[in-house]
């Protein structure tokens, strides 16, 4: 029997894949396809505290090996969200985590707040990286100093374990990360989508409604690889690697550099399975390679 | 959520078992019993067209039709993800998610009735299926089958041959009505009204189709494309401009949709105005 | 007739396709594919003024769209370059450009120099971007201070022409670009290379000798045309855009952003004929396209 | 730049005109009249896998004979790339750029002397090529074959029917010698000394190869593999550490080998120590 589980100290996770957020819809639009309580965890997608429109389409363009969007945001808020949909999570047997926004830094306190007086959350993520929202695709994770200020304003109303999600559209990731850990948050995770413009030759247009947009998928895999290598020996909290993950052995490769835990974003419209083909897969690589507890991999890389 | 969503199956195995080909244009046959059963009208699949991660995402594909553990798709090839899919032999087992979408509404009221379904191009994959089933429900359907030349209505002797009345048009008079579908729609319009009007195909005829209907006061829906990341509601990246119940606001087309009622559409180039 | 002319203001190109650096060696390496005078130009290897051992190997390892490389500037320092390969090239009807690579701001200014001394460059391209040679991948072009200081000193010790080339690993590539602007930089070249990391889950090591790398090829095309995006509307100095080529739709795609030009990188090893196939198609599409001269393609995108 | 370098050309139509396959491993012989002239044993080609850009890179694989106009290579499926060229199809045209590299040395000495020819695994591939031509050149070349396990030895008839003398070896004793080919190779020089010894395999084996000849004073050639970006000396990523006029430095496989004297390799594990 191999042991998938992971700790983040702050949070027992059953296995170390949790499902990204905006990839995940609420999560009850993948329940026909099987038991989310297979999940490590799953992240829901970015709540303001408004209802929001979203970015004007088309807001998806492929590219080679990966996907921009620019959903920006589209979402229920978070009214309706405790109202209507977390009560359908809470008692599910994972990890639920809410993915926590906000146009400045009072609203991210302001939205945090609102889900603590709410059960069922088991961790907050911090989205101060969203390239889709802000003019040219500006965030709070692009400078320390507006990282900290944010960490610090939702610790301070909250009591629900904090993880900040950092942005790869930056100089130094590591100081960013460090300033997230001094503010006190519990985990960092990494990467949020690469700012990306796509362009169509024969319009002369830009490809998508809202001009620029965010890079996930196998594309961006290397970049976030290197950035949770550098943010891991950075920072003493967890680190929750992203970017471009489909298969087990990215995973695998993820613990190695020094993640804790993943998450699984664009795989999710590819394959409304993937999770569940990814844990399978774990367990499997697992025990063809003796390896007994999964958290053994988290940052085992020989250098 | 709706409850048609949990009627989804991913068939890893959906055996191609028949490709027919004309031009750009293919016809393939699968089995696939369990999709087969659950699909109707207006409903589509995402098709996995590569093994790897390029293209990446899969492709939207509507249900050409449905019987009897078979399923149709009536594909253009458009670009890389259609190129490789056209390139499936039979025998190849294909990966498929469906049925996806709302579907057509085959109405009670419709028996006896003439019912005019529209396709353009492409536009013509989900309206055999439709037409079939609107005959079963005792409705008259005509077909209104039109490309920009002949050999953009490869499907014209399926139609007939399956008994359904089919009316083309080409945009250079090399086969049926010279000039646009919607010309011809308005022709036959002078002659009989149908009870309802349904279509797809490009933006551009189905705005000009809904300026008819509302003149003529015919009830109509829509199938609507757009660039879809996921096809079962997870990512809000094919969203439309839809007013519904008074509001207008980004409604999701793979979930809320393809198809609309013609008078909740707002079309792009008012969207972009 | 098409005019695929393009006109930098220090130096007109017969057309816009430039080969990039470190991925067409010293140009020798490709006469035997074609006639070299085809080209808009090409930018031989980084030179360092001592010839280098570069990285340990392994090297390269391909990605999704992708390739990483650590080279490392292996080569044979400028001595060896004006006295073996220059002459060799100095003839050539084409824009011939070096890439000045140093350890230090005074390194760039001593090669800048040297080069200065002999006939045949049409331009100097001021590598201050290489992830490959510093430790964690940092670089001048990382800082707006360091960027105007190094073009400066190289400003003062030459008259031939300087292309800055920016790195992608930056939060403001804009600031960067104004800072080359100010120091005297004729144009603006982007982007270098990613940086980027490949594991190995079998053996636990990076797949690179040299751990860290820079990520190129179709991958990258996306955050290579948003920088060239933003670039180009922040600068007056022509802007030569690069990073995934491998089509002459893709060129059109970095012209309509804003290119005055392009490199092509990668796409050389694949097809040692690329640039030549790219040039080409451009031809036909301008013709398809009823464009008349290719450099109306500059900066066209329709927001 | 050496001038044999002139001596490469992209054949974008190269025309599969037979595939041989057992298990893993395959033997593609194509028309391919040009590189077929110029081809010399120990030089290899840069294969195209994909008509997209996923993988990316094209794939080093030797030259495994070239006879009138024919060309042939013998690979084994390692990962994605040699899977994709696994699926090609007699009549499919792919893309070479060959010959390349610097080859083995044939030399007039080696006229009436026996050559030992030792390959592993895949590492056959030039070998067949080189025994024909040292054949050819007076020499007797015999040819050493090792495998982990019998299927690991699919040329060996192929081989032999040649007329080459072949002698076999498996990891685990399913065929021939039981146990490392470079026993089997140690084994045979207790009966007889060759004048010279080629190797192309595993790194493992030819570093013991190395020990050997360096022992027994028997000159040799080995061709490393590398991981390669061109294929012809424009990106510097294939480099090895090599001995050569008493420098030790990086050189690159593709242009300076990948075919080296043994007495210039440094091996890896000396390099990472
Ligand atoms: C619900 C739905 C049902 C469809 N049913 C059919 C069908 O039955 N038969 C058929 O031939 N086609 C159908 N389409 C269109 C089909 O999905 C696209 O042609 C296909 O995705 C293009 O993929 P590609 O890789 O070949 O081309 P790409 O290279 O991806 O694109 C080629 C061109 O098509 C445009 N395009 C890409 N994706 C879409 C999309 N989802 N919708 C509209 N335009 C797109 C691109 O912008 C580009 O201009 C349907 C689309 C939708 C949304
Ligand atoms: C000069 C030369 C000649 C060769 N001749 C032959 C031949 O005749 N027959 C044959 O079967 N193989 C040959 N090879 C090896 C062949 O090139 C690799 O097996 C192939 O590139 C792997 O590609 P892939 O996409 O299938 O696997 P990948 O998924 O790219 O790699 C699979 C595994 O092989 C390793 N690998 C990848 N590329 C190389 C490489 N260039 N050299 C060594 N290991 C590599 C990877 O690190 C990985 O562990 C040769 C290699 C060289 C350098
Ligand atoms: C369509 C889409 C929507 C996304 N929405 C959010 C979001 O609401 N909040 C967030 O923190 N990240 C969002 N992301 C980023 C992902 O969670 C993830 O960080 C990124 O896509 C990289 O992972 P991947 O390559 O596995 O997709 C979104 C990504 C995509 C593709
Ligand atoms: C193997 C390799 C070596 C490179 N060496 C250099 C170099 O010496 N100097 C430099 O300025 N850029 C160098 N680059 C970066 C390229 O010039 C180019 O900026 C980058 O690869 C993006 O373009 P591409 O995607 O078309 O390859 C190198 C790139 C590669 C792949
Ligand atoms: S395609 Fe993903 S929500 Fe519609
Ligand atoms: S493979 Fe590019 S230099 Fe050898």
């Amino acid at each position: 029997m191999v042991d998938l589980s992971v700790d983040l100290g702050f949070l027992k996770l059953k296995n170390p894949v949790l499902a990204a957020s905006g990839t995940f819809g609420y999560g009850l639009e993948f329940k026909p396809f099987y038991n989310l309580e297979l999940l490590g965890g799953f992240v829901v997608k970015g709540l303001y505290f408004n209802p929001r429109e979203g970015n004007k389409p088309p807001r998806l363009v492929e590219t080679p090996s990966g996907l921009i969007n620019s959903i920006g945001l589209q979402g229920i808020g978070v009214e309706a969200f405790c109202r209507e949909i977390l009560p359908q999570l809470a008692d599910l047997d994972t990890a639920v985590i809410a993915n926590v926004c906000g146009e400045d830094e009072d609203e991210y306190a302001r939205v945090a707040e609102y889900l603590s007086r709410h059960n069922g959350l088991a961790a907050l993520e911090l989205n101060i990286s969203c390239p889709n929202v802000r003019e040219g695709g500006r965030c709070p994770a692009q400078n320390p100093e507006a990282t900290y200020r944010t960490v610090k304003k939702v610790k301070q109303v909250t009591s629900i374990p904090v993880i900040t999600k950092l942005s790869p559209n930056v100089t130094d990731i590591t100081s960013v990360a460090r300033a997230a850990e001094e503010a006190g948050s519990q985990a960092i995770s990494l990467i949020n989508t690469i700012l990306a413009l796509a362009v169509d030759p024969e319009t002369r247009r830009p490809k998508l409604g809202n001009v620029m947009g965010g890079l996930s998928g196998p594309a961006i895999k290397p970049v976030a690889l290197r950035m949770v290598f550098q943010v891991s020996r950075a920072v003493k909290v967890p680190v929750i690697g992203m970017g471009g993950i489909t298969s087990a052995t990215d995973v695998v490769e993820f613990m190695i550099t020094g993640a804790a835990a993943v998450q699984v974003g664009t795989a999710n419209f590819v394959d409304p399975d993937a999770c569940l083909r990814i844990i399978q897969g774990l367990e499997d690589w697992a025990r063809s390679h003796g390896v007994e507890r999964i958290s053994e991999l988290t940052g085992s890389l020989k250098i | 959520m709706s409850s048609e969503i949990y009627n989804m199956v991913i068939d890893r195995n959906a055996r191609l078992v028949k490709v027919e080909n004309s031009g750009d244009y293919f016809l393939f046959t699968f089995e696939s019993p369990e999709i087969s059963r659950l699909a109707r009208p207006g409903q589509f699949l995402m098709v996995k067209v590569s093994t790897g991660v390029q293209p990446l995402l899969r492709r939207p594909i509507s249900i050409h039709n449905a019987e009897n553990s078979i399923l149709q798709i009536f594909f253009q090839v458009a670009g890389e993800g259609t190129r490789l899919l056209s390139l499936k032999k039979p025998g190849d087992t294909l990966d498929l998610l469906g049925p996806l979408g709302t579907g057509f509404s085959i109405k009670p009221e419709f028996s006896g009735r003439l019912i005019f379904c529209v396709g353009g191009g492409r536009g013509i994959a989900p309206l055999y299926f439709l037409a079939r089933k609107l005959n079963e429900a005792g409705a008259t359907p005509v077909i209104f089958y039109g490309g920009r030349t002949a050999a953009d209505v490869p499907l014209k002797t399926h139609l007939e041959s399956a008994g359904l009345e089919t009316l083309t048009s080409t945009d250079d008079g090399s086969l049926g009505f010279h000039g646009l579908v919607t010309s011809l729609v308005e022709k036959e319009l002078a002659a009989r009204k149908p009870a309802f009007l349904f279509a797809c195909g490009p933006e551009a005829m189905m705005e000009r189709l809904a300026e008819i209907c509302q003149q003529k006061r015919i009830p109509g829906e829509f199938s609507l494309e757009s660039i879809m990341g996921c096809g079962f509601g997870a990512c809000w990246g094919c969203v439309r401009k839809i007013r519904r119940n008074g509001r207008t606001g980004y409604l999701k087309v793979c979930q809320e949709g393809p198809v609309f009622p013609l008078e909740q559409i707002v079309w792009q180039e008012d969207e972009n105005g």
